[in-house]
């Protein structure tokens, strides 16, 4: 991997590209604006396939429901919109219509994150994690670059059952290729570690990568470097492989450190090999405007906090479980 | 108790005189007291009011369906938004074979494919997707009409049923636009103009009226009936399958009922929203409901 | 205790209570009606003080920011509904004008859980702890019986800042008095203990007392009961210690296992202590329809299943930490 | 560059000639313009189309506010429930007096008080709540209009402002209904109707029409005026208030405008909804706005 010159390619583009794939295999592909199909890239579908694409204007609710009945009624409706939108104006719409009915129903949440930028808090959407994995019956997946996110737009397409794709607005370092195997509720292991284990999903995957490649180079330590794409159903496998070989966790993910990826692995290692673990997200308080780069600095969402979060889970793991630290640290 | 037996009695789907329609109505009352007395919770008053409206959709040739073949690709659907009033749907699908009506006795039990709240989960043949939380129904019809009309390029017709507290929903302003954006003069919205919700008099609780300018506003083709008058049901349901395939606006019925309509003690009560008739109401019920029922024998005699 | 001859009382009750005693304190309190006054028992509110309620029919997007509305102009508004729709339909209001405005509103969710019975799933509300708790600026009540539930209301109306409180439609044990301290934020403990934590909200939370009961003149395991019933902010210290001194712990909720009580447990656990832990909750799917008793058994929200998973908890902690089930059993 | 400096004017707020509206809107767009060049993201279009409505709306003696105790309980209030129009709220309060107009400058960068869409975390005077997302605001507004007329019993009157696109969202119908329902003759709803969202017309990517009718059919004083005609808007924002107290109607006011209205190359152009002008864009608006402002000085010498 050359860390220094990769290409950046917004996730966006790849849930824009999946579809025009998904809508040249499947003549039952359908895709529903919601006003912002230039943002989340439906526009790709939309220009080539106009007969196929229902603009909804500004109605979530209603835009999920009709996905519904067209889901119904054989249809494979993609809707997508700002992930702030499309997981919580739409949410006892997602609940009922789409999760209880347990319909083919797709649904994309683009623009997620801090990494939205300048917008603000209202547009960064760092809550739905928690909510959309809580659903039964849906399957969430966080892709983590443009190569993947297409994968994943095309298999949620392909799979039968109600989905949620959360992707991003910004450029992104495009680090896996077309050959990276992909696979709804798989994840991949990227690097081999038995030191630590770093499991993340979106963009902080290749931040993870960043991070392994310190550790290696700067301490000798060995991060397994996990890309938990899938956060519902999530890879217990994988997981639990991780806690026994490695003893200690670091979970990294743009989004709310409660409930989200971190409370999904939690879960597992909990229920399965309890292991010390670090969370990396946003420390319980709501997004700022400023450039997404800044923004992941100042949440610190980088590398650094991985190196340091890997390192006080090491010493977590070899001190013994005896470790309470203060309460107010701990709050972080 | 003979009473709340379940005869195995189903009606046709059929052109009919409209002197057809009561009896069959009847019926339909019957079960939803039966049903609703079994389950020892649930919503009287609603599926009672809209009884009649629902025999002449279900009964009268209208809407094509096909019970031992129901999921059939070119059937007409039907919506059902409004989803407390479920045990009048049970009723009507069992009434028309898609069920045994025996199963009603199961309504709200544990295991029971009649859920309180239409459930897809269980897969009672007839419904076409779960409800209870008001407002989405209407918008799963807007999809199926645009899926219809847009994609198939099928004549297939969606009805759709909402009661008038779910008007207060600001979802359904938003299918009611889609509608009729998208020039879906194949769905047809029933909108069971009670004036009662749980709190009260839907006038009180949270004023929605005048009504048929509202939905005119959004586009839509109104008309205003009694609903509880077979012919007004009849014609305007009929009115709307014949042009519905010319047609571009989507048509919007506006059903005046009476919630608890047939009954003595419950007729135009809100508190009957929620509530089963205990033994002795659903026996006097019966009995009133049987009354009726001889009177209708002798009024088609005399006819 | 008796075991036998509790009196049960519904929880909802408790907070309509509640409502009349803030209001008789506080001239700015002011609650919202979603036609559901009766059952959520807004309706005594109603009737003690008709000119600070108001109707607003069935919309609860608009209830909910209408609150915000209110609470910015210094009053302090509660709106309740069925949790279902006081969580859902009005998510991304809760997330903007309540939670990110940070206002002094509180909403109720009502007929919370499986336990609102015949009305079957979609008003089976399972999911809206884990979304509310991911919510910043949120504190989160899930209390447990009538008495606490009481107390809970006038709490979250004396204190400023937004509020959710879930609570329940049917008759529950009464076992607490109205001496029986209730602090936002701490948790209380019901029995002394060292052998397992049962940490429980909500209607949990007796089916807890009654399994410690049995758990002890059956076994003689000694259960540490904790009601939890602040789940944000949650009482880290004293989960932290229930971990230290007993070295396993069994969560349970009226809720999905992932996301909820459980996750938030799991959560303070391996970030400070980790010890094993068994979830008990709803096993990621929807409701059904049936009485409330019925479904607690039906979906195993009993003593009895919290017996066996304090012994399986105690013997994953005696086993130490490798033992591994497998896969079927962990996705239980 | 002499053109992206903020000068240090603040306008008053009082009754006033029609002739002055023009160079305090004028001021306003230029804010607009130079502080989205500085941010270098942001919603250039809608922001210059409020321009003339903020500033009669602000600087006409017509709404009750203080600066320099902006919280004060009497004040009136403005909610922006279309929060992506921000930068020309921000330009009204800083011309106004509640900051420093050389804080534009900060708009949507980290650690500003001007975020992208308003945040109450930040504490910027003027701000009455957080927006951004559609349709929350005119709820806000309702729950405001209530608390002053029905709890508070004061004349306070409540203003706000939302898109005609967002009237899409269904919450904003819910919003409508209770607004009559608690004759709410206190609000005044402006509606920015200039046919124009993120995908395109408003009325091609979801047609909203008729406006009028809509309104009205949801109980509401409706007045359609030209959203850049001062005497318009000016006559009409006082017929509310004067007639607010008696009045038992909440008030619609459909603001017809041009997204970015005042810079020729923007105008009417919904791809301007949410771009800011580059250097050279930013330039060449400012010029433009400079020469009018020449006109309109010149036409002033002439009345
Ligand atoms: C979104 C949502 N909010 C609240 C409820 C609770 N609820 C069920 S029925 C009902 C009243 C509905 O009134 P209406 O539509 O007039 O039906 P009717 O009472 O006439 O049967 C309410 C508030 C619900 N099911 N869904
Ligand atoms: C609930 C919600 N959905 C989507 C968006 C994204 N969005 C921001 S502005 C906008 C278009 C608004 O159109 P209009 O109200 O006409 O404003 P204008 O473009 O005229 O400024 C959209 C879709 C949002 N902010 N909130
Ligand atoms: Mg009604
Ligand atoms: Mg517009």
């Amino acid at each position: 991997m050359n860390f220094e010159k990769i290409e950046k390619i917004p996730t966006r583009k790849g849930f824009g590209e999946g579809l025009v794939k998904l809508g040249e295999e499947n003549q039952n592909v359908v895709v529903l604006g919601g006003d912002i199909t230039g943002s989340v890239l439906t526009s790709f579908f939309k220009e080539k396939f106009p007969e196929r694409f229902f603009s909804i204007g500004i109605a979530e609710q209603n835009a999920t429901t009709i996905a519904a009945g067209l889901a119904l009624s054989g249809k494979v409706p993609f809707f997508a919109s700002y992930s702030a939108f499309s997981a919580f104006r739409n949410a006892d719409q997602l609940r009922i219509s789409v999760a209880y009915n347990n319909v083919n129903v797709k649904i994309g949440g683009g623009h997620s994150g801090v990494t939205v930028g300048p917008d603000g808090a209202t547009h960064q959407s760092l809550e739905e994690i928690s909510f959309i994995r809580t659903l039964p019956n849906m399957t969430l997946i966080v892709p983590s670059d443009y190569n993947q996110t297409k994968k994943a737009t095309v298999a949620i397409g392909r799979m039968i059952g109600p989905s949620f794709l959360r992707f991003g607005r910004s450029a992104v370092p495009s680090f896996t290729s077309q050959e990276t195997p992909f696979e709804i509720g798989k994840a991949n292991i990227l690097t081999e570690g038995n030191d630590v284990a770093i499991v993340a999903c979106g963009t902080l995957v290749w931040e993870s990568l960043v991070a392994a490649e310190k550790l290696k180079k700067e301490k000798g330590i060995k991060a397994r470097v996990i890309d938990m794409h899938t956060i519902k159903p999530i890879d217990y496998n994988t997981i639990i492989d991780a806690a026994r070989d490695c003893g200690c966790i670091v979970t990294a993910e743009e989004h709310q450190v409660h409930g989200g990826l971190g409370g999904a692995v939690a879960e597992v290692v909990v229920k399965n090999f309890p292991v010390p673990i670090e969370f990396v997200g946003i420390p319980d308080r709501f997004g700022l405007s400023g450039e997404p780069e800044e923004l992941m600095e100042y949440f610190g969402l980088t590398s650094n906090t991985l190196i340091n979060s890997a390192l006080r889970a090491i010493t977590r793991r070899d001190k013994g479980f005896d470790l309470i630290r203060h309460i107010k640290e701990i709050n972080k | 108790m003979s009473e709340f037996i379940f005869s195995d009695l189903t009606f046709e789907n059929k052109e009919r005189p409209l002197n057809e329609f009561p009896k069959i109505a009847l019926q339909l009352r019957k079960d939803v007291i039966t049903s609703l007395f079994y389950a020892g919770s649930g919503h009287s008053g609603g599926s009672l009011g809209m009884a009649d409206v629902f025999a002449v959709m279900y009964f009268g040739g209208l809407m094509r369906y096909n019970p031992s073949n129901w999921l059939s690709s070119i059937r007409d659907r039907f919506v059902l938004s409004a989803g407390h009033i479920s045990p009048i749907l049970y009723a009507t699908l069992a009434r028309a074979g898609f069920f045994p009506p025996d199963e009603l006795k199961s309504l709200r039990k544990l295991g029971s494919r009649l859920q309180g709240h239409p459930g897809l989960d269980v897969e009672l043949p007839g419904i076409e997707t779960s409800a209870g939380s008001l407002g989405q129904g209407v918008s799963i019809a807007v999809g199926m009409a645009i899926s219809h009309r847009h994609l198939d390029k099928t004549d297939q017709l969606v009805f759709t049923v909402t009661g008038d507290g779910e008007l207060q929903e600001g979802s359904v302003w938003e299918a009611a636009m889609t509608a009729s954006n998208f020039k879906l003069g194949n769905l047809c919205w029933i909108v069971d103009n009670n004036d009662c919700q749980i709190d009260g008099r839907v006038h009180e609780v949270m004023n929605i009226y005048p009504l048929q300018e509202k939905f005119e506003a959004f586009g839509f083709n109104v008309i205003t009936i009694d609903g509880h008058n077979y012919s007004q049901i009849y014609s305007t349901l009929k009115d709307f399958k014949n042009n519905s395939s010319k047609s571009e606006k989507p048509n919007c019925i506006i059903a005046k009922t009476f919630m608890g309509k047939g009954i003595s003690f419950m007729e135009d009560d809100y508190r009957w929203h929620g509530v089963p008739p205990n033994k002795e109401q659903a026996i006097k019920a019966l009995s009133e409901l049987e009354l009726l029922e001889k009177q209708i024998i002798e009024l088609n005699k005399i006819n």
